[in-house]
């Protein structure tokens, strides 16, 4: 049998909310797989699509986003920002290929450490099925590769 | 395009804590330290170590130790959640000369340890994170703590039990402090109440020392029909503009004799203090004994301000007080901290029909009972029904209106329960009615509250365990005709039941104030989606919000008994005492900042930022931020579209490092280094 | 040096339009200071000179290139080397050459995609599938060759190492007359070189700071088609007229040309200083502003923009993070 | 078999390449011209808004930008169904008119001139302006530039920028005009007819006066009997903007004349596998290799083919020159391609009295330049003539404009058969058995090619293909005044 594919997942946490539902997750010895990778910032609000899009080039399989709940945040209001620059980079992403179900925003208070792993587990299961992304590759293969021009001068013409 | 390098190369330390078994057991820590010496060597990691416990002194003097022989210049420590020890290791670097800003955290128990079962995964998942840590680290910048000057007065919103509790503190520790209150006179709701849970003590015979304390205490400016209209600055420096409005009474000449009301002609119902109960005059105090004493002319119903003639209470006045122009004023004051303490409103039985609130005569809420049963209340404390004279012969009382049901609010009020049980006794002692107590569960937790309970059953009051589903007068069986017949599922014997009373209290459930959004703006703290103000932390900040400088305290924060708001009120008292102690007071410093010549002017983070912080110089075309009122979330960082704001602590740099970090070394190929692809 | 002790200057168009040579004449009387100051060593829209000629000379003997254009085949590539190679300052002149500008559009479709688009059109006679072949053996047995077509469009920078780069489609000729004159100045000592990698001949802000509409604090509820605005206000900000304008993540250094004929900015200068991926500042600087909380209004407000990847990476997608779309370098 | 390679024909086109396939005796065996480079605007432009291809195509040349521009905005139109105002018409042809008197201007006197005026035999480094300026005036060189720089100011105060104008959307422009600017056209203008007669007046004194230069033009080299292909208004006069295109067969019978949508009936484009460009024809007559005659499909589209292909000129002046046009050259149609350059100068004459004549509407003032489209957006073909052939942009939209299929038949492509030929005749004619291969036959070649002036840039929505110029003005004591170069 061929061995599975292990995405792997950068999540990026609000210091106030989802990280600390991972550490409550932690503290409670709940078990997610560990295709995870988490960034702690102050806030979901500091979320720059620039990160998603880095971390995406760099070879990354999916993106999980987390923050408060709608009307918990910290700094009032800042998730809603994130919100919505998460639905508009949705938009934008399957215009370079790359399934809008890469990335996922799920909202997680401190208290919900449970939700926060069962959240991670499904979100791996469905990248898991979506399949490899592999950017790295492409930026090897645009980076200059000889190879590259090859391949395609033996592919394009009829 | 990734973040960009550092010019000269750093020295870097990297420690891997075993935390006895709780990570060395899953993550193999030898391994993750060699590992890092090694593949991370270029990037600057000069040391690497594992111990058992890194946060023991032990551990901490090993980095001390590194940075001042080794000459560290970075440090990463992969151990619990920096939410744990972050203080405590940026506290051995700053001990051994190092920044403390220049130490990163990497969480490898909570986050992998400790939910890992596969070793090899684990140990791989630790090594990426170490890399991310040493990777961001590399661009962490050291960083100043920031220091604001506290100016020792301070402000009081809410002139509750909790506010006052507050302002004695503070004033009495000899600091200044402006309590301003909404209504003539402070108090409260306690204010109204006759005896207070579970000791039975009057109400009043407690409280009403508090007050006049308030009234006397020197240090204490009381601004009393006057509410907050405008709050600038940021903790140690706030500016509050409080309006004033007009009394009609001229404080300086009022003795508080009272002819004025009692011969001012217009007598009106007071649905505010006596709940509609009662009467008050044109011209009145809420209650005899008001703080301040001044009166307040009410020009809703005042004859003079209707139609322009009467002016009795002028005439009579020995003092010449009463000043018929008088205006509202506006007095600006400076203040270091600000205590929120606007306590809750309650529940308009009204919005459930069924219960017959405003249609059946004998319903009653907990106020209006508060108030009927208070020696000097609209009844003398005597306990009749809506006529006024008769005595009930059987009352009923409801749990849980408009709390613990998903239609109004789901929160539990917390006090019902208890002060149920004082209705259910008072009525006992006053009457010789049969008492039905209708709950859904008995809550009765704290000091002599459930022996409260056992003491109210015997008194052989009947509890029924079920939600009430109907109050109608709608007679069905002999002995209804004339009552008020409670319908309800006894849920300990699963039957319906219906209960014929003479009168039915509600006891009605605790309501944020309607315009606690507003307030919570105007402060710049936020409510949670009920409507009541958070705290900075549920456990371990109870009466301090994310905004520094502005504490809550009793009810405002959610519903609560009296013990545990003044409680509240002196904690508060005490982190504002604790503010003035210090003088200046340390800030974290995760900022914002905007780089003016990169600013193009185009506004966009103009109305991101909550705390108004960022403000626009309209004659430079450019935008500022406050770094004092910057609470360091970072959405302005992220939003600006000409990458002009940079957010310390969390720089792009810092960040995309990290992300690289993450992901330089694959599993595929043993967590050795993915080769950058060349150009060609 | 050459003989006549002038230093040399180069300038050349890998896959351009020619607006960036059109843009340099454009600076009319600057040129002389350039004729004045530099031996015109290769400039192949201007004068004769093989690549032979070029190949043999002597590595760093011109002392500036510029460079316009971006590398869409081997050709580019080459010459990209070659220049490198012999020049002392090699600029990535305009949009092209440094951020991929409008061809580079192309790296949303894959190679095979542009061959089968373009040679089957609806006005092409091509029953045979024919496609261009890279070698041809021509019936008199002869081979002739074209240049081998990359896979995606790439910029100078993803090429060879760039010392300036000097953005805009094109360089607005006053920017291209400034950075001319500052050369020449370096060149006789008077005046020192922005650091190595610098972008020159632009602002160090965005467009907006060029731009004399009138801005308020933004609130966006709706994005309209510029084409379906009844009457555009001619002095209120574009984006507040729920007009998708670039302006505030586009570097200025053009004095915001197009705000001011009530077009909005596309973004041909680029992003600004330090931002790795010029569409993720407008998405973010956007979504921040768009004024509701509730998802399904935002996403009826985003429907306003129906084409996010187009306009938000329209001149610099081959130097975004991303750099092209999946199916550029799956080749399908 | 020997070869010669021109790689790359620098001071013809960036990057073109010439294979000359000479036979054993060493005579010509054959000719490929090639074009290597092909950026695929057909394919990228799909999926994006309608409204934004004037912005867009601009980038296939930035040469004439103008003409991209225009052809997209009018191909927007179509697509939206809806009609723009006259004021944006008008608006939008008097920037036309001004991006010709340019491009004509600058084509004279940057490259036909020098050939004439110097003759073709006179040694390279004398056969350039500065030649033409010795021989006939310093002043000259002023008034190019002067008129250069007019044609500009032009563009770029109605379109917004020098280079890739950006005031054009469906159903209209973005910005009007006000009196002040409008009487600065008008003055401009009317600087221009005097200029363009002026210029007239030096073509037939230095060339029309010299009879080995009419030998030239009249010679069999530099000629070659195709259709040609020309829009025209209603009067079947030429026009630039705006009209159908008239085709007209090597005797100058017509063979008809096509609206924007029916194109696809009259040309098609072949595919050869040595070339990144498409080779276009005319549908109707079919291809038959690159020959002559009325059966060969192959077109011309040039100023020559404009004329050839019209009944006259729409403006006075332009119309005398027209007539005496045909009458020295021997009626129509004209098919030696020297005589493009005397047609290129009556068409520079026509733009700036067209100029005079949209500077001084009563309508160019008005506020109304924009109509909103209302209609769903389709389908629709949007035709100009650009300076070097007609030029075509055909869109197809969903219902939101966005496109689903684009098609471009570029001004040069027009043309890239015929210079294909005429290089072919030229090496013929001037490789005979071995004759060594010099500059000489390289200036042959050349002039063959630049009476096109072609330019690749559009041809293959890929590569710059403008001609070279170096423009150098001296005042009496040799110093230079100033330096200009021009590619188009």
């Amino acid at each position: 049998m061929t061995e599975q594919f292990e995405p792997i997942i950068i999540g990026f946490t609000c210091n106030w909310c989802s990280y600390r539902a991972a550490d409550l997750a932690g503290t409670a010895r709940l078990k997610y797989p560990p295709n995870i990778r988490l960034i702690r910032m102050m806030c979901s609000g500091r979320m720059d699509p620039t990160f998603i899009l880095k971390a995406l080039s760099e070879g990354a399989d999916g993106i999980l986003l987390t923050g408060c709940h709608p009307g918990e945040c910290h700094y009032l209001e800042q998730n809603y920002k994130a919100l919505r620059r998460y639905l508009m980079l949705r938009r934008t992403l399957p215009q370079f290929g790359i399934e809008a179900k890469r990335v996922k925003l799920v909202w997680a208070s401190a208290a919900e450490g449970v939700r926060l792993a069962r959240e991670i587990t499904t979100f791996v299961e469905e990248i898991r099925a979506l399949g490899p992304l592999n950017w790295k590759d492409s930026r090897a293969y645009n980076n200059g590769y000889g190879v590259a021009e090859v391949e395609v001068s033996t592919e394009v013409p009829a | 395009m990734s973040a960009a390098p550092k010019s000269e190369k750093e020295r870097v330390g990297v420690y891997v804590c075993h935390c006895g078994t709780n990570i060395a057991g899953i993550v193999d820590v030898e391994d993750v330290a060699l590992w890092a010496k090694k593949e991370l060597g270029d990037d600057g990691v000069v040391i690497s170590r594992d111990y058992k416990f890194m946060c023991s002194s032990l551990g901490q003097e090993l980095i001390e130790h590194d940075i001042e022989i080794e000459g560290l210049t970075r440090v990463v420590v992969a151990a619990c959640s920096p939410h744990l020890h972050e203080a405590t290791f940026r506290g051995a670097c700053d001990r051994a000369g190092l920044n403390p800003y220049l130490c990163e955290m990497v969480s490898i128990r909570e986050q992998v340890s400790w939910v890992t079962t596969d070793k090899v995964k684990a140990t791989a998942k630790a090594k990426a994170m170490v890399a991310s840590g040493v990777e961001r680290v590399i661009h962490n910048e050291p960083l100043d703590r920031m220091y604001v000057p506290v100016h020792p007065d301070t402000l009081v919103v809410g002139g509750g039990i909790a506010g006052i509790q507050a302002t004695l503190e503070i004033s009495n520790s000899g600091n200044k402090v402006y309590l301003v209150e909404r209504e003539p006179s402070i108090g409260g709701h306690m204010a109204q109440f006759d005896k207070t849970f579970p000791t039975l003590d009057c109400a009043a015979c407690i409280l009403t020392p508090r007050m006049v304390d308030v009234g006397n205490q020197p240090n204490v400016e009381l601004y009393t029909w006057s509410e907050v209209e405008r709050v600038d600055g940021y903790v140690g420096n706030f500016t509050v503009t409080i309006r004033k409005k007009a009394r009609y009474i001229v404080e300086a000449d009022c003795t508080g004799c009272g002819i004025c009301w009692e011969k001012c002609p217009k007598k009106v119902i007071d649905d505010v203090f006596e709940a509609g109960l009662g009467y008050r005059k044109a011209v009145y105090t809420p209650f005899a004994q008001a703080v301040p004493k001044y009166p307040v002319i009410d020009t809703e119903t005042c004859i003079y301000f209707q139609n322009g003639k009467c002016r009795a209470c002028e005439k009579f006045c020995p003092t010449d007080a009463i000043d018929f122009n008088q205006e509202d004023e506006f007095i600006t004051v400076t203040v270091g901290n600000i205590i929120l303490a606007t306590g809750y409103d309650t529940f308009d039985a009204r919005r459930i029909p069924q219960y017959g609130y405003g249609r059946l005569a004998n319903v009653f809420t907990s106020i209006e009972f508060e108030r009927m049963c208070n020696a000097a209340g609209p009844t003398d404390g005597e306990i009749v029904m809506r006529d006024g004279v008769t005595k009930p012969k059987s009352v009923g009382i409801v749990h849980c209106v408009g709390s613990r049901d998903n239609r109004y609010n789901s929160y539990c009020s917390v006090i019902c329960c208890m002060s149920s049980l004082k209705f259910a006794h008072v009525v006992k002692e006053r009457t010789d009615a049969e008492v039905y107590e209708f709950y859904i569960d008995m809550r009765t937790a704290y000091k002599d509250y459930d022996e409260f309970y056992q003491r109210v059953l015997e008194e052989g009051t009947h509890f029924i365990r079920g939600k009430v589903a109907e109050i109608t007068d709608a007679a069905r069986q002999p002995g209804e005709e004339g009552k008020l017949i409670i319908q309800a599922e006894d849920t300990l014997i699963s039957r319906q039941r219906r209960i014929p009373v003479d009168m039915v209290i509600l006891s009605t459930a605790l309501e944020p104030r309607p315009d606690s959004k507003e307030v919570g703006h105007k402060f710049g703290i936020s409510c949670s989606a009920n409507g009541w103000f958070i705290e900075k932390h549920p456990k371990l900040d109870p009466v301090a919000t994310m905004t520094e400088g502005i504490f809550i305290a009793g009810a405002v924060q959610g519903p609560k008994d009296i013990p545990t708001s003044v409680a509240q009120g002196a904690a508060a008292a005490a982190r504002v005492l604790c503010h003035i102690g210090q003088e200046q007071i340390e800030l974290e410093p995760v900022r914002a900042s905007v780089n003016a010549d990169k600013c193009s002017g185009c506004r966009i983070c103009n109305d991101l930022c909550p705390f108004n912080a960022i403000l626009f110089h309209e004659d430079l075309m450019v935008t500022e931020i406050n770094q004092a009122l910057c609470q360091g979330c970072g959405t302005c960082v992220a939003a600006c579209p000409a990458g002009a704001i940079t957010g310390s602590g969390f720089t792009n740099n810092q960040i995309m490092a990290q992300i690289e970090g993450m992901l330089m070394f694959s599993e595929s190929n043993g967590m050795t280094r993915v080769a950058e692809p060349v150009a060609a | 040096m050459s003989d006549n002790g002038k230093p040399k200057f180069a300038m050349y168009w890998a896959s351009s339009c020619g607006g960036c040579e059109i843009a340099v004449l454009n600076i009319s009387e600057k040129i002389l200071d350039v004729d004045a100051a530099f031996d015109v060593a290769f400039w192949p829209v201007a004068m004769d000179a093989k690549y032979k000629d070029v190949e043999a000379m002597p590595d760093k003997s011109i002392t500036l290139t510029l460079f316009n254009g971006g590398i869409r085949n081997e050709e580019n590539a080459y010459l990209a080397k070659l220049l490198r190679q012999k020049s002392v300052f090699l600029v990535a002149f305009g949009s092209c050459s440094s951020e991929g500008c409008i061809p580079g559009l192309a790296n949303f479709s894959s190679g095979k995609d542009l061959f089968d688009t373009v040679y089957d059109t609806i006005s092409t006679d091509n029953p045979e599938g024919i496609r261009p072949q890279y070698n041809w053996t021509t019936p008199e047995g002869l081979d002739i060759h074209i240049p081998v077509f990359s896979p995606t469009v790439r910029t100078l920078d993803q090429i060879v190492d760039v010392d300036y780069i000097m953005p805009g489609c094109p360089p607005e000729s006053h920017q291209i007359a400034a950075v001319v004159e500052l050369v020449i100045k370096a060149l006789n000592g008077e005046a020192e070189l922005p650091p190595k990698g610098s972008v020159i001949g632009a602002g160090g802000s965005t467009v907006c700071d060029d731009c004399p509409r009138e801005r308020n604090i933004k609130k966006i509820t709706k994005f309209v088609r510029i084409h379906q605005v009844e009457n555009i206000d001619p002095d209120l900000c574009l984006l507040e007229q729920g007009i998708l304008c670039n302006g505030p993540a586009t570097r200025n250094g053009c004095g915001a040309l197009c705000p001011q004929v009530n077009a909005a900015c596309i973004g041909c200068y680029g992003p600004a200083a330090d931002v790795a991926d010029y569409g993720a500042r407008m998405i973010t600087a956007l979504a921040s502003v768009i004024d509701s909380r509730d998802p399904e209004e935002i996403e009826s407000i985003l429907d306003g923009i129906p084409d996010p990847g187009g306009s938000f990476y329209r001149f610099n997608l081959a130097h975004s993070l991303l750099h092209a779309a999946k199916s550029a370098w799956v080749g399908d | 078999m020997e070869r010669i390679t021109i790689d790359p024909i620098t001071r013809l086109e960036g990057h073109g390449k010439i294979e000359i396939l000479l036979d054993e005796d060493g005579n010509v065996a054959n000719t490929y011209f090639q074009i290597p480079e092909l950026r695929g605007f057909e394919r990228f432009c799909v999926g994006r808004p309608v409204e934004e291809m004037p912005l867009l195509t601009n980038r296939i040349c930035g040469v004439c930008p103008e003409a991209h521009h225009m052809a997209a905005a009018k191909a927007g139109d179509a697509v939206y169904g809806v009609d723009p105002p006259p004021t944006a018409k008008k608006l939008r042809e008097l920037l036309y008119m001004g991006f010709y008197f340019t491009d004509h201007t600058t084509h004279f006197y940057a490259l036909g001139g020098p050939d004439f005026v110097m003759g073709p035999d006179a040694p390279v480094a004398e056969r350039n302006i500065l030649g033409v300026i010795h021989k006939v005036g310093l002043e000259i060189g002023g008034k190019v530039i002067q008129a250069r720089k007019y044609g500009h100011t032009i563009v770029e105060m109605l379109g917004g920028r020098k280079v890739h104008p950006c005031t054009s959307i469906p159903g209209g422009v973005t910005k009007g005009l006000n009196e002040e600017e409008r009487q600065k056209i008008e003055d401009m203008g009317r600087w221009g007819i005097d200029f363009a007669q002026f210029s007239l007046q030096l073509f037939s004194d230095l060339v029309l006066g010299n009879q080995t230069y009419v030998d030239l033009i009249l010679g069999d080299i530099y000629t070659h009997r195709t259709h040609y292909m020309g829009m025209v208004d209603e009067n079947n006069h030429v026009n630039f903007y705006d009209g159908l295109v008239s085709v007209v067969d090597p005797d100058g019978k017509r063979l008809g004349k096509y609206a924007p949508h029916e194109y696809t009936d009259w040309v098609a484009e072949r595919v050869e596998p040595w070339t990144y460009l498409k080779f276009p024809y005319l549908k109707k007559v079919g291809w038959k290799g690159f020959v002559d005659g009325n059966d060969s499909g192959v077109y011309m589209a040039t100023p020559l083919s404009r004329l050839n292909a019209a009944d006259g000129m729409a403006t006075p002046l332009a119309q005398e020159h027209y007539e005496k046009f045909y009458e020295t050259l021997g009626g129509k149609p004209v098919h030696q391609r020297l005589a493009t350059h005397w047609a290129r100068l009556i068409e520079l004459l026509y733009s700036a009295e067209r100029l005079v004549e949209l500077a001084t509407d009563p309508e160019i003032t008005s506020p109304k330049f924009h109509t909103v489209p209302t209609k769903t957006p389709t389908e629709g073909v949007g035709i100009v003539e650009a300076p070097r052939g007609t030029l075509t942009h055909h869109y197809w939209t969903d219902e939101r404009g966005l496109l689903t299929k684009v098609n471009l038949i570029v001004g040069t492509t027009n043309n890239y058969a015929p210079i294909s030929m005429s290089i072919n005749k030229a090496a013929k004619s001037l490789i005979k058995n071995g004759t060594v291969v010099n500059e000489g036959l390289l200036n042959m070649v050349e002039m063959a090619f630049r009476a096109y002036d072609p330019c690749f840039g559009c041809a293959t929505h890929s590569l710059p293909g403008q001609m070279p110029l170096e423009l150098t003005i001296r005042d009496a004591d040799g110093n230079e005044v100033d330096v200009l170069r021009q590619f188009c």
